[in-house]
């Protein structure tokens, strides 16, 4: 029975706070992307779609909503009978009650959970990034290299290299070296925050640095560089495609924007990897008799009667009569009355959009968040 | 509504979508671009309560089986396992015989064993929302034996054709009922829906079975307006029988209407169907839209106007697809122009310019063809 | 849509520490039962066939075996579309982390999650009773009595009543008075820790309650009182059948071997009111040549070749050739080797009893637990 | 694995469980009191990784949907929807014309359309368990067109009647191949479960359904020893074939015994199969059991010996049971003697008080009876 050879981690905490009011009620991997998607979702299907049956959400903050959306695991088909999802936020002990401290953290404050498993590898992920990974074959890397662990790295450009955490490698790419945040990068591989480790090694080496006082509890500041220094086997395994960090709600905004983009090599559309979600129950899109909809993308429930220019529009959207939506992100239940005018900015769930409002600025720098009914 | 054990019946020969049927079976059929006939029936039974359902088919189960499944995203409990497929395992001598008691009889042990106290009994080709506990509550009040569910129509010359037509007098007792033909613009219509307790149900059963061997459950309640007390119980919204495929285009044809469709489609009674997790819909950036219904898992490029547009169709630049339904997968290729045209699943329109047809005669083009 | 219209809340988080070592690592409501269940079954199972789809399960102490059980849904059939059972851990919120402070609290803490389903009713239960109960009956009481509140009552000899919270009531059952542990109990109505409320008033009441510096937040020391001070419609509704509190190794002994009377009330074979739990694959049992068994209960997976008598055995024990079993309850997994005479005790899971041990006292009064191989 | 489709195959004439086979297919067959024949091979598939899976049912396929459903209890995905279950939904002229053959030629779609680059067939009536993965291994190493399974047997003068007898040369090379007639003792017997590219299988589909409208899947493979490098894969352990009822007698009671169980029912190697949720077995005051394989939601209050006992029996006291298979919801009345019996579901023997067949030639009470 080989069914659970590997064990998913996703990293499910972050606060999220420059997300601004999107992340007031719910956890940043909760926000909403791409006109029915959470961000979760991606990391989710990604598990599904690779044959990583069983997974573990740590969740941390405001959770609750994120809690219950990703309990309902038939969402991602993993209610197979050995399969799940496991929400894993920190929990009381007869040593006392903990928050997570750092990423690593996270992970050893669950070693029980995975030991009912068993597992040979453990993959940890991030829940906040937006893009699509076929981690199987990253465990067929890591086997054949006979590797301690396998990090995923982007090749990004030499100037942003000292945005990330840079790891340099030999010509196998073995990494040798990992550098946080460098101002003289030596390579250009970004690491991606995506781990693969031979369960055993990491269990010891999470247990190590469990006694260190001076600990992050960090995957990138203390256990990489840590297994790097006893002269275990890193490798890059090298990601080409769509990747990126909706930290911001401008890199939300563009990130949803990418999507309008008939060359954009995330692809949305391709049914060899659907991205799954909830399953609402809405009938479908009515484009009405005043309607214009150019270069956008709209989901199911929506009632368009206004001119609809690239957008992304969410699920039961109502745009009236005369209303003109651009450059714009209009997220579930939202309604945009007659004649309003909404544009370069992302407009948050159930918020409603007066007649002949004005909102959002076409020449504006930033893109607005609007989280109040205007 | 635990007492009650809904029955989903299949349609007798009146029923005949011509084109579409050669696929599956009415249940199966799509519509509006993403529902299957049966999701409307399925939700109208699980939002009125009742998650104890025998779905009873008449041929072809398979499409049934795949799209029904265990009914989870009906909100039927799995674990009670109280969602059956009935179907025919035994050879048939003659079509003639494939009639809903015959079906009823050969699973009448299924029937016996429900411990519901009532039935509603509901086909799944006629596409309204009804709340059956309100039905059941007028029948205990009116202390009925059978209440029918009956819709007055003005358009009972072009449309619900071959349905049965209700005589009611002044206490909303059915008295005759006769078949519509069409010679009348008004008439109360039977939608089939029927409330009974269950020893009546088998005890009709019983009484068809015995009297002739193509008998439908429709002909021995006519035979018994006498003996029983037959209410009927008018519905107001809008109702769409699907019995052939005018009905089908009309139905659709006018759902694409928000004003229409949002009487059908009230956000606290959901219709539920089986998700097929297709992405949104993307629009390009010549692409034409209006009066038009459209499903998820689109991509168009070209001109809809008034139209259906079933999931996943891909409609290409200078495409011009006006009042027609375009099934599920269907793909048109550039300048193709199509007007009153049902294309079927999955196919191609890419060489063929030109389909025109027309209002309730529709060009049909069949599944998985490529023209 | 009505399918929600009660939402079920189980308060899970007992740390049983009167259950010794059954409870190092696992919660109260996730100890074992019956041959094949863990207590917690029971009041899932009891929400499932009562119609109850939505369940919160507050969970608190040693929770991750118990979350990860109790979140596979589809065994007690909650996975449709609208059900679902979630695991509600206390949380970090914006204004810091709280624990569960009493049970009133630990509902108030999840105001936002009832919230989401808006439901008319709320069923408050408890995870650590074993006991069957149509919660839709006594639903149909509440509203039949338009009550605000009805509490579930077992009738119990005077002379126990005192260990009780006791409600006194008028002819109607309507409660005018509740005592906890009364002296001098002028009824013998206990509570069962059962509650339905309608919603909107107890969300009010539990917000007033939360102003209480002095409060314990506890239902039957505050909610409870503070309803019936107020002249709130509260009233009993009278259970009959089997109950039991297995809160010590003695009561989870005896009750256990209340199972093998005949004419127990709990009557876990009836097919109408099933009690479902964890679908493990484990073939048929094997009672094996040289075995003798009698007046017991035996699980799938069990292979039997010694002798066991008045017993109760869970999944994948194995009673070799000539060991004895008599009195005995002895957990999944473990294994009772030739000759060895077990009797009179709980033996836990993943046990050995070596050869010819002898392992508990026929003639103790109180019930051994074994908890360590021997 | 996932380049491998799995197909559960059905069996041609020469497989017939007389009595219990007239009440659902061979893969729904009750084995070992809560197993369906199906499991075996479903839990064989699943645990070698294979998760995308096609089932072919020759008729009656309402028990095969109701039993394997979504495939979530044998830990298939089910939102990625790749277990299918495939029966004919068009009328057969003869039941000669029922091949597996035609049976893949009509959905041949569903074929063509997997992305698997191989396909491992199999049949459901041949019980034993086996890591198809080590299998596919094999058949890459041995560079092979078509790898069969086979497992060499002393017995095939009372066993395995009817099955193919294969011819292997020093390299394992399929060179012929005959039916099993029980003439000699030791011969290596086809348990029909074939590894071959899915290139291959459709290229022989193709062939077979051109040269006869009758032929079976393991006739064109036969008539094609010579052009194709047919290589067999040896099984060591235990294998029951479930090909009549005295084999499925002979294997229910020697699996009574932990020792040959044991073999079968490795913990690593679970066989799965849907839950019944039935409570654990009660055994009475008076209680005798021994050498018996027995299964939960039991009442035994009288003797059982070396026998199989399904779910929910009902032993009363003073009954007797030895030599015998009684199948879920059997109940057997005081004083009642059976031996050597197989009793089929939900009957019950209350009046008779002694039947007794012979070994391999048991007596069969059907279905739903009252004796």
């Amino acid at each position: 029975m080989r069914q659970n050879q590997m064990l998913g981690m996703i990293l499910a905490g972050g606060r999220g706070t420059r997300l601004e009011e999107l992340t007031t009620k719910v956890a940043k991997p909760a926000v909403f992307f791409g006109g029915k998607y959470r961000i979760i979702d991606f990391p989710l299907s990604n598990c599904a779609n690779s044959g990583v049956n069983v997974v573990g959400v740590l969740t941390q903050y405001e959770s609750v909503l994120l809690n219950s959306y990703v309990a309902q695991d038939q969402r991602w088909g993993l209610d197979a009978k050995d399969s799940g999802i496991y929400v894993l936020p920190p929990r009381e002990k007869s040593d006392g009650f903990g928050m997570y401290r750092g990423t690593a953290d996270a992970i050893t404050q669950n070693i029980d959970f995975i030991d009912q498993y068993s597992p040979e590898y453990v993959l940890i992920l991030s829940g906040d990034h937006i893009y699509k990974m076929d981690y199987s074959q990253m465990l067929a890397e890591h086997k054949a290299k006979k590797a301690d662990a396998t990090i995923a790295v982007l090749e990004v450009s030499l100037k942003e290299a000292s945005r990330f955490g840079i790891m340099n490698v030999d010509n196998e790419d073995r990494i040798y070296e990992f550098e946080e945040k460098p101002k003289q990068p030596k390579s250009n591989l970004a690491s991606m925050g995506i781990y693969i480790f031979s369960w055993k090694l990491l269990r010891r080496a999470l247990l190590d640095d469990l006694k260190e006082k001076d600990s992050a509890h960090d995957f990138g500041k203390n256990i990489i560089p840590g297994m790097l220094e006893s002269g275990k086997r890193l490798f890059a395994w090298r990601f080409k495609g769509y990747w990126k960090d909706v930290g911001t709600i401008d890199s939300l905004w563009e990130s949803n924007m990418d999507l309008l983009d008939e060359s954009n090599t995330l692809d949305i559309m391709d049914p060899s990897w659907k991205i799954y979600t909830e399953d609402v129950a809405a009938p479908p899109q009515f484009i009405q008799e005043h309607a214009s909809v150019k270069r956008s993308i709209i989901n199911q429930g929506c009632v368009i009667d206004g001119t609809i220019i690239n957008s992304v529009l969410f699920t039961n959207v109502v745009v009236e009569e005369g209303a003109v939506v651009k450059d714009a992100v209009i997220m579930p239940n939202s309604i945009i009355r007659k004649g309003a005018i909404v544009q370069r900015c992302i407009v948050a769930e159930d918020i409603e959009i007066r007649e002949n409002a004005v909102v959002g600025d076409a020449h504006s720098e930033l893109i607005e968040l609007v989280a109040k009914n205007r | 509504m635990n007492q009650v054990l809904g029955i989903i019946n299949f349609e007798d020969a009146t029923v005949d979508v011509t084109g579409l049927v050669n696929y599956r079976p009415i249940p199966s059929l799509t519509f509006m671009g993403r529902y299957r006939l049966i999701d409307f029936v399925m939700s109208n039974f699980t939002n009125s309560g009742i998650s104890n359902v025998q779905v009873y088919v008449k041929n072809k189960p398979r499409s049934v089986y795949e799209h029904v499944g265990t009914g989870r995203h009906y909100n039927i409990n799995s674990k009670q396992g109280k969602l059956r497929i009935m179907h025919g395992e035994e050879p048939i001598q003659s079509e003639i015989y494939n009639t809903d008691i015959n079906a009823f009889h050969s699973n009448i042990q299924f029937i016996e064993e429900a411990k519901a106290k009532y039935v509603i009994i509901a086909p799944s080709y006629m596409i309204y929302t009804i709340d059956f506990s309100t039905v059941l509550a007028s029948h205990k009040v009116n202390k009925a034996d059978i209440t029918i569910v009956y819709k007055p129509t003005d358009m009972a010359k072009e449309s619900f054709i071959g349905c049965t037509s209700l005589s009611l007098d002044k206490e909303k007792r059915v008295i005759a009922s006769e078949i519509n033909l069409g010679k009348n613009k008004s008439r109360n219509i039977s939608l089939e829906a029927y409330v009974m307790s269950r020893e009546l149900f088998l005890e009709l059963i019983g009484l068809a079975h015995k009297t002739s061997s193509v008998y439908w459950l429709k002909d021995i309640i006519r035979d018994n307006y006498d003996r029983f007390v037959v209410k009927g119980f008018m519905v107001r919204g809008l109702v769409y029988p699907i019995n052939n495929l005018g009905e089908y285009q009309r139905a659709n044809l006018e759902l694409t209407n928000y004003a229409n469709a949002k009487q059908l489609f009230d956000p606290m009674w959901p219709i539920m169907t089986r998700t097929s997790d297709s992405p949104p819909t993307h629009y390009g950036e010549d692409a034409v839209v209006v009066g038009s219904s459209i499903s998820n898992g689109c991509k168009i490029e070209g001109t809809v106007i008034n139209s259906v547009i079933g999931r996943g169709v891909v409609i290409k630049p200078g495409a011009v697809v006006i009042n027609s339904i375009l099934l599920p997968g269907v793909i048109v290729g550039e300048d193709s122009h199509l007007e009153y045209v049902i294309v079927d699943k999955n196919s191609k329109v890419l060489e063929v310019k030109e389909l025109k047809g027309e209002f309730r005669q529709p060009i049909y083009v069949k599944r998985r063809d490529r023209i």
